[in-house]
């Protein structure tokens, strides 16, 4: 296993890369990817190399983005749409829900809508208003997607290939906190499928599911536990939708205590989903609620004040405290 | 209220009119084709509204007064074209060959399709007002990278024109200089709002302010339809662009089967565009000019008549879907939610399973 | 208490009268809605009676329907927005999220967003597609906004006037399939606070909650089930955002079992949504898992197929009795 | 590249010019006014960019270039209007009285809007494209249900020209003949997007197709933006509908302190810019038509030396709210889960709860 240490930001650009030079029918809309190289460099230098007509910089307007992506479906490309902040996802959201979701099912299955939506989502740069959202809900909520988020290097170089491969339209979401963190990428064969689940610690008292930036954040309070006394099991869930309830139902019915961690609020989330899923599936071995660790049901506050709405090793450690403390 | 710069070959009376930019290349066959094409269409819609008001259809969308520019621009296209709809394109999904019964699917509330596309290279029906515009200037996009001579043509109407999807259509088109025809049927109505409140200068006008040409023509006169989008169709194919045409037409009967006219519209309204009817004028033309005679328009309206009682039988015969295949094509590749709604299906007897 | 009866529509129509009456601050916009009344009818009559400046007929766009009605908002006016159907709602998605819901907070409180949507959803009525949708999670997982649904003409015609009262936006569901459903109003008084959750029926053995067009289902449900001995609990929720837990809590702390019912997909639904807080706050109560019964992860299917979708008595019964199958 | 279409009255050398429908009604006194105005929104805009150099500020949107249009514009309003601004116009919010440590709260990431929006009658920024517009819209059609005579400006740039809202906006300003003036700032770039990929044609004939005129001033020159939208400003006081400007400038720095310009533009192009300059234009008028002293061009750069000294103990002293304010304003009434997070933030001993 040859590996290679690179960030998560350059594991995207080349798993890109390779995307690009595997298939023709693939290309890359956004705004600013080209000579910039997106606002994040993602794209860097893939206009430079495959040509303004696979690399497409577009005017501003996402539901366009997306729209002209469907209609290059329908012709046999396959599109991989970056949409500059998550906050700007939404003048998009008639035309992914209406049509991308929808249009597999219309046509009969004749129309194969393969397109990759990258966002780069949650907070935690330091950003203005609309640039640090967690939307992921509002498309794991529907029909006819599929949303899948990437925590490390080496997913992040392997998923967005599989993703691009793959024939149903996904929402690619990319924890942009963690763009410029290093890990080992291993280029030559994936680590696990697009749609599996991780554990990434094994444990035995409480199972902590995350995704995307939270990973992180979970493995660090599972230090922090350890020295407290509590072994916690972490499962990057890495796929939001469809979810891959295997080795979380595994989990949870080892330690009979479980916590999600989000940074999007409670309401109606992935959380909420996982827990009313779990709690049925494992309803015998619950010890315990399961708890969620999410932001505030507010608006994403101003970014000096964002360390205390996201989940912190604290909220995640005062949760593990809070299953802990229940009589079994 | 009709612009002087609307392009006319035939009056409301089958006269010929010259026209300084364009003339007919049509012959009679050719013109006594499109008129079997326009009265087929017209009964297939007076069949339609019967078997809706009969409860064997969930709803229609009628089409009548609009099939000379429906007809118009649909044999217009090449084979190859390809074509993006909205709902109400019952002319031009016929002119595709998209067969009837087909069409009827999605009234008789059996699919949210009905065809298949890429046979008939004719997307789905679009309900989302003006969603479809972004496609085809994306399959546009498509046929470019593909370096093939082929052009694209979606149909939106006066009402969608005010939506964001068909507005940013035009941006994108004219930057990417796309292969495609935008045919907006002003039909003067979007349900009960009239198109005045959409625009209060000709739709055609939008065009130029995005860097691309638009123009106006008389929507029931399926003559200069014809030759209109023939040229705007030839510009897309040979890199000169997008082309808006503004077909000004009208919307003989009701927005739907669900809608009561009588609440916005006066009937005098309905009486004037009777008299611009364009199946009439083609035959009057036809009449006068190739003496066609009224054995053969008879011989068209039998055609038509079969046609509809053939519609009838198929779709008396579209018995509901077994519910299980809602399961179906929702993802191309196995999903552990659809196997589960499955099972459960299956279980609560809903559904033998048989699909 | 004089009560008249008439039709949810018709109650929609005197509520939206009498807000225009009472205040001139009120206006309604949406397509259609002036001479013909709107495609429901529901403000049959309401431009004739206050004008065309009141009763604004919108050109053929959503985001500028709800976009307008946010600079009249900060202009001081009220407005109800009516979306035509559930599924024409996306193209305002951005406007909603991005503004309505956040521009209270961004003004530092200066700006009041009193608008409300109304929006007839679910489905039921043998419609095509993108007619019979069921968004409502999609807005209550918003911070920021607030959401509502009627199940019965008394509430609709106070729920409407309380709506366009209250500061906050709200998206207002009206269960389209229920428009034609006479019951009693009383024009004196409101039944309920516009935040709250009312128990239809008391029962011991399980609690059923569902909102909109379930409630009728449900209660239909719980007459059946108490031919075959269960006693069903029937919770109309009302307020999906915020949702009013205390008689939900006090319900299910009593009978031990929970149903939840809904048009809408499970994933991340407020039926995940109820079951994961209510499985935390009755923990110890909770004698079986909180169960959902709720359209299939599919687009809407075509409409002659739409009764095995929606969740029919059987479907409610085959919960309750699973619900009832566990020992506790 | 310039249109002959372009409004000017004064030259990049600082001479007049006269146009066929515009002159100039400014005294040398309201001129030299429009002078400080930009040396002092240059200033601003410079200390913010050390401000944020130096960690102080966590991003600045950079003017410098756009001061002639952002004054001209923002002076031809009167008290009564009300304006709607993307995120770039701390010119316009220096005319309507926005403290300037009031614009920079946003930047210093201690806030999502910054000042009192009804104040000032300045809207907060808006930083999704193009959605002001609309907003802008709204507010005017309020205005006319009000009998007011007052007028509705809003500003987007180039590149938000191409969203849907910007577009819907046009659609309905002309339905409802609302009193708005929409100030595009083509300031040549959206990011690293030129707006040349937005629109083939000039922005501001986009306009007519939609029923209202655009018409496109040189932004760099202060004068002839005044007069041009004074006048726009006027026809939507007196009924007489919207406008589009097209303000044709050049934002000479980068997009924000986070871009990176060199990547996609040449510093030829930023030379060519600098000989037209807003600032310096002006200032060669004043000096030889007015007799302007350099001692008072003195005054008016110490008067912006003080303001940025006073400005970065301003933003020196803002410190980080209290975690606790983001449950603040969330909802006008009363919010069980606001309840609830307040509560869990002093449990968790984040906040003391002082809010
Ligand atoms: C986004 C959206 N909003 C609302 C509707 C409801 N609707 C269906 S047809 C229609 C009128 C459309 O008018 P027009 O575009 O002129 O087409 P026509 O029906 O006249 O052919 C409306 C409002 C819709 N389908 N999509
Ligand atoms: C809907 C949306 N998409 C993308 C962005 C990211 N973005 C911020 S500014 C900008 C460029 C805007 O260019 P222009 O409208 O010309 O304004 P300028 O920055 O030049 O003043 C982009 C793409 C955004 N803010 N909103
Ligand atoms: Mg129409
Ligand atoms: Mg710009």
């Amino acid at each position: 296993m040859a590996t290679t240490s690179m960030t998560m930001a350059k594991a995207l650009n080349e798993g890109l890369r390779r995307a690009l030079e595997k298939d023709k029918k693939v290309l890359l809309m956004g705004e600013d990817i080209g000579k910039l190289g997106g606002v994040f460099r993602i794209t860097d230098g893939l206009q430079k190399d495959f040509g303004e007509d696979r690399v497409i910089d577009a005017p501003l307007a996402e539901s366009a983005i997306v729209g002209t992506a469907v209609g290059l479906a329908i012709r046999g490309y396959r599109t991989v749409c970056e949409i500059q902040f998550d906050g700007f996802v939404y003048p998009a959201f008639d035309q992914i829900v209406s049509q991308v979701a929808k249009l597999h099912k219309r046509s009969d299955g004749v129309y194969t809508m393969g397109l990759v939506i990258r966002l780069p989502f949650q907070g935690g740069i330091g950003a203005i208003e609309h640039h640090s959202e967690s939307p992921e809900a509002y498309f794991a909520q529907t029909a006819g997607l599929r949303v899948v988020s990437c925590s490390t290097p080496n997913d992040a170089y392997w998923m967005i290939q599989q993703a691009v491969e793959h024939d149903d339209p996904i929402i690619f979401c990319e924890p942009k906190s963690r763009y410029w963190e290093k890990g080992e990428v291993d280029l030559d064969q994936p680590p696990h499928g697009l749609f599996d689940s991780v554990v990434r610690r094994s444990g035995s008292d409480v199972t902590v599911i995350g995704y995307g930036s939270s990973v992180k954040t979970i493995l660090r309070a599972a230090d922090t536990a350890k020295s407290e006394g509590y072994s916690l099991e972490v499962i990057d869930a890495r796929t939001l939708a469809p979810l891959d309830l295997g080795p979380m139902i595994a989990s949870v019915q080892k330690t009979g205590r479980l916590v999600v961690v989000q940074e999007a609020p409670n309401t109606a989330s992935l959380g909420s989903e996982l827990i009313a899923t779990l709690s049925e599936r494992c309803f015998y071995s619950m010890r315990a609620p399961g708890l969620r660790v999410s932001g505030y049901h507010v608006p994403y506050p101003p970014s000096r004040i964002e360390d205390a709405y996201r989940p912190s090793v604290d909220r995640i450690l005062d949760a593990v405290d809070r299953v802990m403390g229940y009589e079994s | 209220m009709i612009d002087e710069k609307l392009v006319q070959l035939l009056t409301p009376e089958g006269e010929r009119i010259s026209h300084p930019q364009y003339e007919s290349s049509l012959s009679g066959d050719e013109i006594l084709g499109f008129y079997r094409d326009m009265v087929i269409v017209r009964r297939l819609c007076n069949e339609s509204t019967s078997l809706q008001r009969q409860g064997q259809l969930a709803l229609w969308a009628p089409v009548q007064g609009q099939e000379g520019a429906q007809i118009g621009a649909g044999r217009a296209l090449a084979p190859m074209d390809f074509t993006f709809p909205s709902y109400r394109e019952h002319g031009v999904a016929w002119c595709r060959g998209v067969p009837p019964e087909d069409m009827l699917r999605i009234f008789r509330a059996v699919t949210t399709g009905g065809w298949d596309p890429q046979k008939y290279r004719h997307s789905v029906p679009t309900v989302v007002l003006g969603n479809q515009a972004l496609h085809a200037v994306g399959y546009a996009m498509g046929v470019q990278r593909d370096g093939a001579e082929e052009a694209v043509m979606t149909f939106f109407g006066d009402g969608a024109s005010s939506q964001g999807d068909v507005l940013e259509s035009f941006v994108w088109a004219a930057s990417f200089n796309a292969p495609v025809v935008f045919f907006c049927q002003n039909n003067q109505w979007g349900i009960s709002t009239p198109s005045t409140l959409q625009s209060k200068v000709p739709l055609y006008r939008r065009a130029p302010g995005f860097g691309f040409p638009g123009i106006r023509v008389d929507g029931n006169d399926v003559l200069a339809v014809y030759e209109v989008t023939k040229r705007a169709l030839d510009n897309a194919r040979t890199g000169n662009g997008p082309t808006l045409i503004e077909a000004y037409t009208y919307r003989m009967g009701a927005h739907t089967t669900s809608d009561d006219p009588t609440r916005y519209r006066v009937d005098a309204e309905v009486e004037v565009w009777k008299h611009r009817d364009p199946i009439e004028r083609v035959k009057a033309l036809l009449a006068r000019e190739y003496r066609v005679k009224g054995s053969t328009f008879d011989e068209v309206t039998a055609e038509a008549d079969l046609m509809a009682l053939k519609l009838r039988d198929d779709v008396l015969a579209m018995g509901p879907p077994d519910p299980i295949s809602m399961f179906e094509n929702v993802y191309a590749d196995v999903h552990p939610l659809i196997e589960e709604g499955r099972r459960e299906m299956i279980e609560l007897g809903i559904s033998g399973g048989a699909h």
